[in-house]
């Protein structure tokens, strides 16, 4: 099983691998690009959430001191 | 606050009800009941959802929470609640292809089917838009659209008016011919709810309105 | 049957279905990977080579599963709208619009992969062939579901319309389908793919289910990742995502 | 109760008469696009024979599609279509009236302008006669599965393209048989399964499409 004729694909190789290649593409994408969004919006909350206690603490003492 | 509620005469109810706009709630949550009788004027600082709201109670967009209710019944799907009220919203609902006497008709036969033609003339009369009948509705200025659509109110004969700034446009002497007619529709035991930027002048019709103030929902005063 | 009815309950609540989601995205991530990866290698080494195609047939192995996936994830966009329509079922919604975007990827693969592979068999790039016509139309039918979905302003009247547009959609791609076969039958006689039908070899066959199983895993995969992502963005203002985002940072 | 479906057809078909734009646009549109073919390929008899069928049918589908667009809107803009609700006659009978007006006027004159285009085309008698009976049953079908987009597109800004790019896949199978009987009778072949299944779309999309429509419009008031 040597892979030059493996590759060769019995000479339909220009029309096997791009459209495995291209399948494999999408698939990876579709799983890669939701994982970083996830992230992303994970990290986007944090810093939502840390901007509202900043003004929620700056509020609160404000009201209290005068 | 409202009059003794007597539980036989259906009445409107709003119980605790917030609005989103794009998943932001617009107001606190407003809760009144609107009894024979009895007019309720919303105010509220620009923006801050009177129209949103007005086109809930008509059952248009559903309430984020809370309930809306008619005959102690939810008014999603209930048909008595529909034919016991009537709608001016921001569109005055003439079609502009039209003119003022056929939109009128038109009307007339969509809500009593049987009704005879003779009494346009002097309901047009009434609102002194007798000169405009032939006129097409595109023609009509801003004002008389807005009385064109008082008509076609007085023409529902509904319990319940549901109005959204109904004064826009229209001149001082309309407006107190307006008022008028609210005075004669609440004598008759009807119900309105109204938003309107600026005071009611009718001093008979002051007598039976209860204020409604909504708030801008704000998440950190919510906090303190 | 209770548990079903309560696993479903529980898949209602935005919060349950983030916990249920993150619990499941690596079971299902690894499982479709294998099995993915089995298929392939048994489909390019494995099977024999066609003896009229050669090995040209290989790229069925890609192109059948995609095409009955983008069947496949249409019904189950049909079936959420209708759930949420019926149920006004939020989560029903998100489902919907979730599986738009992989449906519509599959189905581009589908066309894709079906005209290279009609170059060596039919010798021309593009075929009027009845599978790939009605795979086209299945495409444009994605495409109006997403475009209509992103040009409302208001989430709430988006959702609704486009559930309404999935079940007309749904109840027309059978329709689609057949007339597009009669029409093909009509005009050119029925060029079948020899290699697609299951008189196959069974060595050639048994790589197909797996891959297809393997992709309908898959699916299960990025519809949680992109619904969990959806949930979170909706969710946004909620206490529950606040307080995980807070002791997600102490981890 | 019909009476109010009769009586809203009779309003919407003035409306339409009042505002001719709406019906003799679509109609020029149509002959436009006809005679365009010929200029684009060549004016060969056999070759404008064969895709004769098509051509028209091509142009029915667009057609229409221009005139599906305005059919709720002026009322949706003026506000008429929200006091409906107000009243007993529900929204599907005011889609049903609206989608019967724009059939009676905008696909009927051209079946009736189809034998003038089809001459042009150098289709036979019996194809002329098909081409009709094909439009007459398959234009309800486009008029009603448009009417769903329509609904489903009105308070859009960019609505009349999202329109075309929803409906057009829902137009396939109306244009195969159609288009296809006009070509199997040029063959001499017999047409009666495509007019049973046109007959059979008509019905089904009749019974089926004024409730989405009515949900689609209902939807499209909640702004």
């Amino acid at each position: 099983m040597n892979f030059a004729d493996f590759f060769a694909m019995g000479g339909y190789a220009w029309y096997v691998w791009p459209s495995w290649l291209l399948t494999a593409f999408i698939l990876l994408w579709n799983v890669i690009a939701p994982q970083r969004k996830h992230r992303q919006l994970l990290q986007q909350l944090r810093t939502q959430t840390k901007r509202e206690h900043l003004k929620r603490a700056r509020q609160s003492n404000r009201s209290q001191s005068p | 606050m409202s009059p003794t509620i007597d539980s036989t005469i259906p009445d409107l109810q709003v119980i605790n009800a917030v609005v989103t706009r794009s998943d932001l709630e617009l107001f606190e949550p407003v809760s009144f009941n609107c009894t024979r009788g009895q007019v309720i004027h919303m105010v509220g600082q620009n923006g801050v959802g009177k129209t949103t709201l007005m086109r809930s109670i008509c059952g248009f967009r559903v309430l984020h929470s809370g309930q809306i209710l008619w005959d102690n019944k939810d008014i999603e799907k209930n048909k008595n609640f529909y034919l016991n009220s009537a709608y001016l919203g921001h569109r005055d609902a003439h079609s502009p292809l039209q003119t003022a006497w056929e939109s009128l008709h038109f009307y007339q036969q969509l809500y009593t089917p049987g009704a005879n033609k003779g009494d346009i003339d002097p309901l047009l009369n009434k609102l002194d838009l007798l000169a405009q009948a032939d006129v097409s509705v595109d023609h009509l200025s801003f004002g008389q659209k807005r009385k064109l659509a008082i008509a076609r109110l007085l023409l529902s004969e509904r319990k319940l008016w549901l109005l959204d700034e109904p004064f826009s446009g229209v001149d001082r002497a309309g407006r107190e011919l307006i008022e008028n007619i609210f005075v004669q529709h609440i004598s008759s035991m009807g119900m309105i709810v109204l938003t309107n930027h600026g005071r009611l002048q009718n001093s008979q019709l002051l007598g039976c309105v209860s204020e409604l103030e909504l708030f801008q929902h704000n998440i950190m005063l919510k906090e303190l | 049957m209770n548990v079903l009815l309560k696993f479903y309950h529980r898949l209602g609540s935005p919060r349950e279905f983030y916990k249920i989601s993150s619990a499941l995205i690596p079971w299902l991530g690894w499982t479709s990977l294998i099995l993915i990866l089995l298929a392939s290698y048994l489909g390019l080494v494995v099977a024999p080579s066609d003896y009229q195609q050669g090995d040209s047939y290989r790229i069925i192995y890609v192109h059948v599963p995609s095409a009955w996936l983008s069947m496949f994830i249409y019904v189950v966009l049909a079936v959420s709208a209708a759930i949420g329509l019926i149920w006004r079922m939020k989560m029903a919604y998100v489902i919907m619009i979730c599986s738009a975007a992989p449906g519509a990827w599959f189905t581009m693969v589908a066309l894709i992969t079906g005209s290279l592979w009609g170059k060596p068999m039919w010798g021309t790039w593009w075929e009027w062939d009845a599978r790939l016509t009605s795979e086209l139309l299945l495409m444009f039918l994605y495409i109006g579901i997403i475009a209509l979905y992103n040009s409302f302003d208001e989430r709430r009247v988006a959702e609704k319309s486009t559930a309404i547009l999935a079940i007309v959609g749904v109840i027309n791609v059978p329709i689609i389908h057949y007339s597009v076969e009669w029409w093909n039958t009509l005009h050119q006689g029925s060029t079948v793919m020899r290699a697609d039908g299951p008189a196959m070899d069974v060595r050639m066959l048994w790589p197909l289910l797996i891959m297809a199983f393997g992709f309908n895993l898959y699916y299960g995969l990025t519809l949680m990742q992109r619904a969990r992502n959806q949930v979170l963005v909706q969710e946004a203002r909620s206490s529950w995502v606040q307080s995980l985002v807070t002791e997600r940072e102490q981890q | 109760m019909t009476s109010t479906l009769y009586r809203l057809f009779l309003r919407d078909c003035k409306h339409h008469l009042r505002k001719q734009s709406d019906i003799l646009n679509p109609l020029c549109f149509f002959v436009i696009i006809c005679s365009l073919f010929p200029l684009g390929l060549s004016a060969d008899r056999e070759l404008l024979n064969t895709i004769g069928g098509g051509v028209i049918w091509v142009s029915v589908l667009l057609s229409m599609m221009m005139g599906l667009n305005q059919i709720f809107r002026d009322d949706y803009e003026a506000g008429v279509l929200e006091q409906f609700l107000f009243t007993h006659t529900t929204l599907t009978q005011v889609a049903l009236a609206k989608i019967a007006a724009f059939w009676c006027l905008s696909a009927l004159p051209m079946i009736i302008l189809a034998p003038v285009m089809g001459t042009a085309y150098h289709l036979n008698g019996d194809q002329i006669l098909v081409l009709m009976m094909g439009l007459t049953l398959g234009t309800p079908t486009l008029a009603l599965l448009g009417s769903i987009g329509a609904a489903l597109t009105l308070n859009l800004k960019n609505g009349g393209v999202l329109l075309a790019i929803l409906i057009l896949p829902l137009f396939a199978p109306v244009l195969i048989f159609g288009a296809g009987m006009v070509s199997a009778v040029g063959m001499g072949l017999p047409v009666n399964a495509q007019l049973s299944l046109l007959g059979a779309l008509m019905f089904g999309s009749l019974s089926l499409a004024p409730f989405a429509t009515s949900f689609a419009l209902k939807n499209s008031l909640d702004y």
